[in-house]
């Protein structure tokens, strides 16, 4: 039997229908925003629901929207049935001032340091999270380099220092 | 062959004599000094170049063309490379103990050189109307003074281990230490089987009486009756010589090159030239315990000797002996390229539960075939 | 060379061992004093071998007396080969459980 | 866990048999391949003598070019240093004055035309941008250099020669872009 | 003075030396190393005797294999002169007047025995050769010889034992 | 008597009875920049915290000041082993979002290239366990092949590692006949070579109880964490984004998915060498069907897209059309459509994602690399508990952990 996105979708809204904010359908994957409160239980439901069983963490990743007033960072999951072979998408939202997110490593180990990479660049404070601390980047960093305030480079060129490269 | 046994005896005797109240005569002291630096010197050389033959060998079993700038077909680069680490930084790490740090590649060198003193390179010369042995010492517990030696190569590897203060090097000191121990056994009992036939401890009496065998001293080559105990030996032999796939002291993936990790300049170069020493050294001992020293096979020397005078035929018996020691070599450099290597725990229950045991059952068998043929 | 001569050597080096015994802490160091005061007993078994041995061949060319003194110290190297394997062992148990060679600390041993 | 395909095959790891429990002869089988090698055909060459073959279409070393008559291509559009994704290449415009046709081809022409090697990838994407066949890459190693400003080639290292006053070099150098220019289509 | 007898003072010169840098170094490991010095003379002094086998056992079982352990064990505790426990001064001094008051009584006994009268070395005198002793071991001695072998083999089981920790202890 | 009563424990003296042994960043075994702190009881390992490195590149960042196809070069240098294979999949995402469909001719080339650079990535990692177990030799014969696949590389890019290849919607050129000829060259020769690596190792016994047992992870631990690629396999899992979710024409492809059993060193050993086999055939199989091709449709090297496609180089300098479409596309002006797309491909060591989200503007406006390596260095320190110092070294190697995929 296979998991069509109509069923998934289903499954979804009668399980948890008021905390779903929106779902759309993106080149052939099913990407549903959740409350940002629900994000472990709609995981936990989609890990352990007998039909749906989307046990494999695919990515993790952090979005950060700078125009949208109160939901400026957004954390994306993907998931894969890898049984019934079927991937989603789980989108949540939160405020920039405020950007606890409870942590999916009790699920899956492999998200410990997807969730450290996520909090390095965008600062999503992972709540219950066992080591949150930089991983990419180096510890005295006292900002989150990925968000969009922080421009790569001055296009023009003027005042690049340029000496590293010989310039 | 009766009338070269014979002087040889009387030569034996003198020598016996001399060793045990040191009562020096002159020529036989400058003799044994002019001996005693060619040995040395020779030995440096052929450690040099065995570097070099190493990179070689190594090209050549990897389809590369390996050194071949420095001379023709490379054949300066030892001397590059031992005038480049001569002028290199010497480097002693602050944290280290100094006075430990700079013993440490002294004593590997030693060490490595003590051997040479007992290995037979030839029969005796004619020079001048003096019958010169071409051996440093023949001393009659040759192959327990080689023991002797050997048990000690292990404190150069232990003390620049220890010395340069650094993990790496400390856990590769603890590693060749346990092994180069371990090994010894193996290694001692192998040969007991070997001594229970020879009834001789000296280096110098084994090669006579492997001479006097069949088919021009052939058929009298150890290996062919002792060829389990001749494999323990080289086995244990690569283990001596921290070679691959017994090179855990240096395993260069695991600890960076281990007990000479902190070491620059000739210092370094010791540890390097003694570990071509060993090999080299070692060579020459299984070749005269088991493959007849500097017997020309399938040719009787005596009657050789006859038609081209005995000063050649003893210069071709050390060529003999050089022949094979370059083949071990070789075959050497040719097992290192070619397999990995144990893992500690590995090696360990490979000597003590493997070649100990085999070593103790060819020894037992040794004994009822002896005690059989001769009742 | 007289025997005498070994004689006190002997004594200098077992003394230099007891001094060791008594002046040191270190247990490793103890056990190696005790090594050097063997040795010194040694040193004078086989230099009395040696002189028993040269009395009796002007009586006999081919006595063996000495030889029983040339195995004691080769028994001798064998129990002491035995003592320091276990007398190690034992330090390294002691080492492991106080951090410590200081045989002061052995004192704990009597609570 | 389950098969998840039909297209699955399990690898078993088979227990080692008796002759490979002793270790020599797969040691001995070991070495008789590496001694077999020694026979064979070397891979490596002596590299300043020899030098293996490139291919038409390498990416090495810039090269401006010009046209038969010795003219710059390069009109300074600028396509290369805004398709650069490594930003090494830096130039500056200038009009063509009216005695300067035989130096430049097009009206506009770069007068400073810098590459900075060290940034370079060699991905070769200004090649591709270059709507005037100005730029192209060479089949050249990037040498070394002492210095990091060394890295930084000027406009007159990368011109190819001048057809009028240098024409073998130029030849040869224009030779091997018949090549590439014919293999690329 | 004959070459044997400059060997003699030299050898006893350097064991004597060597025992006292035993005692008086604070680094245990250039103590392990002095004492390797000391075996060296030793054996020395047992080839100028004569006795070839006990002179290459000796190095074999004092150098080759007991001070390596010592220096094993020495290494691995990683002990240095600044972690070297010190005994207070008026105990080493007495320590030290205890020995030498005893190496003075016994030299005092000692010193009028008629012992110059019995060289020991000659040129005979082959018993310290392997044959020798081999010979009187293996008819002699066979029993404590056998007997050692079992010392040995507990004393190695007794060592392994004791080296041998409860490894779950310290992983958890 | 007094000293006696003074007697103090030193700190610590009874806990601490392990070494910190740094291995890393400037430890020959870790091939790059990585730093594993072990806590070692002997040469048994008790205690393990890995850090990614010190080389983060910004690659995310970057890549959100960059126009489509300058992403290319960065994707390069994530797995550099395999870096085709990145190509491709940048390309394959990029034309998930355009909706630019490419011929059956280029999917055939692709899928060629790809498992090249497949063959490339589990060639360097076995070789590599080989040279981390002490026999360097082997890797010597098959970095020959691997020689031969990058002037493979060379005859259709003109680069031999970071080979920024192919375009959006195809390549930029046609394979050369000398590319072919190479091909064909890699295709025959390189089985009896593989062949004797593989007797080199797999049934030496000193190899084989160095890698058996050794590094092991189940297939439960392994799916937790997220494991995908040969790694996974190796425990037993038989999850291939080729066969799960097929990309550039992998479904006309007949070939199976090795799997291990146990999740050791051994194991994802074997299973990369299995893997060698079974990207050898796809490749036979591919090339046989780009050889089919007859008339027109041999030629074909690209899609049909021209607000894509760079037009040909004779009609940029002679036709309006063509420079107005090459400036429009250099420049980066090509309309992209506002949308969120994942694609993945099977890289060299495990399923290599791109999530990519767009605002229409010329830049991605966030560009995500899912990368297997880093998502699975973090089960280093839990799959080499309790071993021993040499066995951390093979699993190193045998993880194929490669530093420039783990730090993007």
């Amino acid at each position: 039997m296979s998991l069509t996105n109509n069923f998934i979708k289903e499954k979804l809204t009668n399980q948890f229908g008021e905390f779903i904010l929106g779902i759309e359908e993106s080149y052939g994957m099913l990407s549903v925003t959740v409350k940002s409160e629900v994000n472990l239980k709609v995981l936990t439901f989609l890990h352990d629901d007998a039909e749906l069983s989307f046990n494999f963490l695919t990515d993790l990743t952090g979005v950060h929207f700078p125009d949208r007033k109160g939901e400026e960072l957004s954390v994306v999951y993907h998931l894969h049935n890898l049984v019934k072979n079927a991937r989603l998408r789980i989108k949540i939202y939160v405020p920039v001032e405020k950007p606890d997110v409870y942590t999916a490593t009790g699920l899956f180990s492999g998200a410990n340091w997807m969730e450290r990479e996520t909090y390095d660049f965008f600062g999503v404070n992972f709540v219950g999270h066992p080591d949150l601390r930089r991983v990419l980047n180096v510890d005295e960093m006292d900002y989150f380099p990925l968000r969009k305030e922080f421009p790569l480079e001055d296009q023009t060129r003027v005042d690049k220092d340029d000496e590293m490269f010989g310039r | 062959m009766g009338q070269l046994q014979g002087k040889c005896l009387i030569i034996q005797q003198k020598l016996k004599s001399s060793m045990t109240i040191l009562q020096i005569d002159f020529f036989y002291f400058l003799e044994k000094l002019l001996l005693i630096g060619g040995v040395i010197t020779f030995s440096l050389v052929i450690a040099m170049y065995t570097t070099y033959a190493e990179r070689k060998v190594a090209a050549v079993l990897q389809d590369r063309l390996g050194p071949n700038r420095a001379g023709p077909f490379g054949l300066l680069q030892p001397l590059a490379d031992g005038l480049k680490l001569f002028f290199k930084e010497e480097i002693i790490p602050l944290t280290s103990n100094k006075l430990l740090f700079v013993i440490g590649p002294a004593l590997a060198m030693i060490t490595a050189m003590l051997t040479s003193a007992v290995i037979p390179w030839g029969s005796t010369v004619n020079i001048f109307g003096r019958n010169v042995s071409l051996q440093i010492a023949d001393v009659n517990i040759g192959i327990l003074y080689v023991f002797g030696v050997v048990s000690l190569g292990v404190y150069g590897i232990m003390i620049g281990g220890w010395s340069s203060n650094n993990k790496f090097s400390l856990i590769a000191a603890v590693r060749g230490a346990s092994q180069i121990i371990s090994y010894e056994l193996a290694m001692g009992l192998s040969l007991i089987a070997l001594l229970m036939m020879t009834g001789s401890l000296s280096l110098k009496t084994i090669v006579e009486q492997q001479m006097s065998g069949g088919w021009g001293g052939f058929l009298g080559w150890n290996v062919l009756y002792q060829p389990l105990g001749f494999l323990i030996f080289l086995i244990c032999v690569f283990a001596e010589c921290n070679r691959t796939p017994f090179d855990l002291p240096e395993a260069e993936n695991e600890l960076n090159f281990g007990y000479h990790q902190e070491y620059s300049s000739m210092k370094l170069g010791f540890y390097l030239f003694a570990e071509y020493i060993n090999m080299f050294i070692s060579s020459a001992i299984v070749s005269t315990l088991f493959f007849g020293g500097y017997d020309i096979p399938f040719v009787n020397e005596a009657t050789l000797a006859h038609t081209l005078g005995g000063n050649v035929v003893a210069l071709l018996g050390v060529a003999a002996l050089l022949a094979k020691i370059v083949f071990f070599l070789f075959f050497f450099m040719w097992v290192r390229w070619t397999i990995p290597r144990f893992r500690y725990d590995q090696l360990m229950d490979l000597g003590w539960k493997k070649l100990i045991p085999l070593a103790l059952a060819n020894m037992l068998i040794t004994a009822i075939v002896i005690l059989w043929l001769n009742k | 060379m007289p025997i005498n001569y070994y004689i006190l050597l002997s004594v200098a080096l077992f003394s230099i061992g007891i001094v060791g015994v008594l002046t040191r802490r270190n247990a490793i160091i103890i056990f190696m004093c005790i090594e050097i005061m063997l040795n010194a007993v040694n040193l004078l078994l086989v230099a009395f071998s040696k002189m028993h041995h040269l009395r009796a061949l002007v009586a006999d060319r081919a006595t063996t007396v000495g030889t029983d003194a040339q195995l004691f110290v080769f028994f001798i190297m064998v129990v002491a080969a035995a003592e320091v394997t276990v007398g190690l062992a034992i330090i390294v148990m002691l080492y492991r459980n106080i951090h410590s060679v200081d045989i002061n600390f052995l004192n704990r041993l009597k609570h | 866990m389950a098969s998840l395909t039909t297209r699955s095959k399990v690898l078993e790891q088979t227990p080692l048999n008796l002759m490979e429990r002793l270790y020599l002869p797969s040691i001995f089988k070991g070495m008789a391949i590496t001694f077999s090698h020694i026979f064979k055909k070397k891979a490596t060459i002596s590299y300043p003598e020899e030098q293996r073959p490139f291919s038409p279409v390498f990416r090495g070393l810039h090269v401006l070019n010009r046209d038969e008559d010795g003219r710059e291509n390069c009109t300074a559009c600028g396509l290369c240093a805004v398709s650069c994704p490594a930003e090494a290449i830096t130039m500056e415009a200038a009009e063509r004055q009216p005695n300067e046709e035989h130096l430049y081809r097009e009206e506009k022409y770069a007068a400073k035309y810098e590459i900075n090697m060290l940034r370079c990838i060699f991905c070769g994407l200004c090649e591709e941008a270059c709507p005037k066949d100005a730029i192209y890459l060479s089949e050249t190693f990037a040498p070394s250099n002492f210095t990091r400003k060394g890295f930084i080639y000027s406009k007159d290292q990368l011109l190819i020669p001048d057809p009028n006053t240098e024409k073998e070099k130029y030849q040869v150098a224009k030779g091997l872009r018949e090549v590439h220019k014919k293999n690329k289509k | 003075m004959s070459i044997i007898e400059i060997l003699f003072w030299f050898l006893t010169a350097l064991a004597l030396f060597g025992a006292l840098m035993v005692v008086f170094s604070k680094n245990p490991v250039h103590s392990v190393l002095w004492l390797i010095s000391v075996f060296f003379s030793i054996s020395g002094h047992y080839i100028l005797m004569n006795a070839q086998f006990l002179a290459i056992v000796n190095m074999i079982v004092y150098a080759g294999a007991i001070m390596v352990l010592f220096l094993f064990v020495i290494m691995l505790m990683n002990m240095n002169t600044e972690s070297e426990p010190q005994k207070s001064k008026w105990l080493r001094i007495a320590a030290s007047l205890s020995g030498g008051s005893l190496m003075l009584v016994l030299v005092a006994a000692l010193k009028d025995t008629n012992g110059k009268v019995t060289g020991v070395f000659k040129v005979e005198g082959n018993i310290g050769l392997i044959k020798n002793l081999g010979q009187v071991l293996f008819t002699d001695y066979v029993l404590p010889f056998e007997i050692s072998s079992v010392l040995f083999l507990s004393a190695m089981v007794g060592a392994v034992l004791l080296g041998k920790k409860e490894t779950n202890s310290i992983i958890s | 008597m007094q000293e006696q009563l003074n007697i103090n424990l030193p700190e610590g003296s009874i806990e601490k009875q392990t070494t910190r042994l740094n291995l890393g960043p400037t430890h020959p075994a870790t091939h790059g920049v990585f730093q594993n702190i072990l806590e070692m009881d002997g040469e048994r390992i008790i205690k393990t915290e890995s850090t990614v490195g010190y080389i983060h590149r910004a690659f995310e960042k970057i890549a959100e000041r960059r126009p489509l196809y300058q992403i290319t070069t960065l994707t390069d240098r994530l797995n550099y082993c395999s870096s085709p294979i990145n190509n491709m999949g940048w390309h394959l995402t990029c034309e998930k979002l355009l909706g630019v469909k490419t011929p059956k001719r280029v999917d055939y080339l692709r899928v060629i290239i790809m498992e090249l650079a497949r063959i490339t990535d589990h060639l360097i990692c076995n070789s590599i366990v080989g040279v981390d177990t002490g026999a360097y030799t082997g890797f010597l014969y098959v970095m020959q092949y691997r020689e031969l696949a990058y002037e493979i590389y060379e005859e259709v890019c003109g680069s031999r590692l970071t080979t920024n290849m192919g375009r959006i919607g195809g390549f930029e050129r046609d394979f050369s006949f000398a590319a072919f000829q190479k091909l064909e060259k890699f295709l025959n020769e390189f089985p009896a070579v593989w062949k004797e690596f593989e007797n080199l190792f797999n049934r030496n016994r000193i190899f084989v109880e160095r890698t058996r047992g050794t590094g092991a992870i189940s297939a439960e631990r392994a799916l937790n964490y997220s494991f995908t690629g040969p790694n996974l396999r190796a425990a037993g899992v038989d999850y291939d984004v080729r066969v799960h979710s097929p990309y550039s024409s992998y479904e006309d492809f007949e070939f199976i998915i090795p799997v291990g059993t146990t999740g050791d060193n051994y194991d994802r050993f074997m299973v990369r060498n299995a893997e060698i086999w079974e990207s050898l055939s796809i490749m036979k199989q591919a090339y046989q069907k780009v050889q089919d091709f007859k008339g027109a449709e041999a030629e074909v090297y690209h899609a049909d897209v021209p607000e894509y496609y760079l037009p040909e180089k004779a009609d940029v300098y002679t036709k309006m059309e063509a420079l107005i479409y090459h400036f429009k596309i250099v420049m980066g002006e090509t309309d992209i459509p506002a949308g969120e797309v994942y694609q993945s491909v099977e890289g060299g060591n495990g399923e290599l994602g791109f999530y990519l989200i767009t605002d229409g503007g010329r830049a991605p406006f966030r560009l995500h690399f899912r990368r297997p390596c880093f998502i699975y260095y973090q089960a280093y320190a839990e799959i080499v508990k309790n071993t021993m110092l040499s066995d951390a070294i093979v699993t190193l190697s045998s993880l194929n952990l490669i530093a420039g995929e783990m730090d993007a």
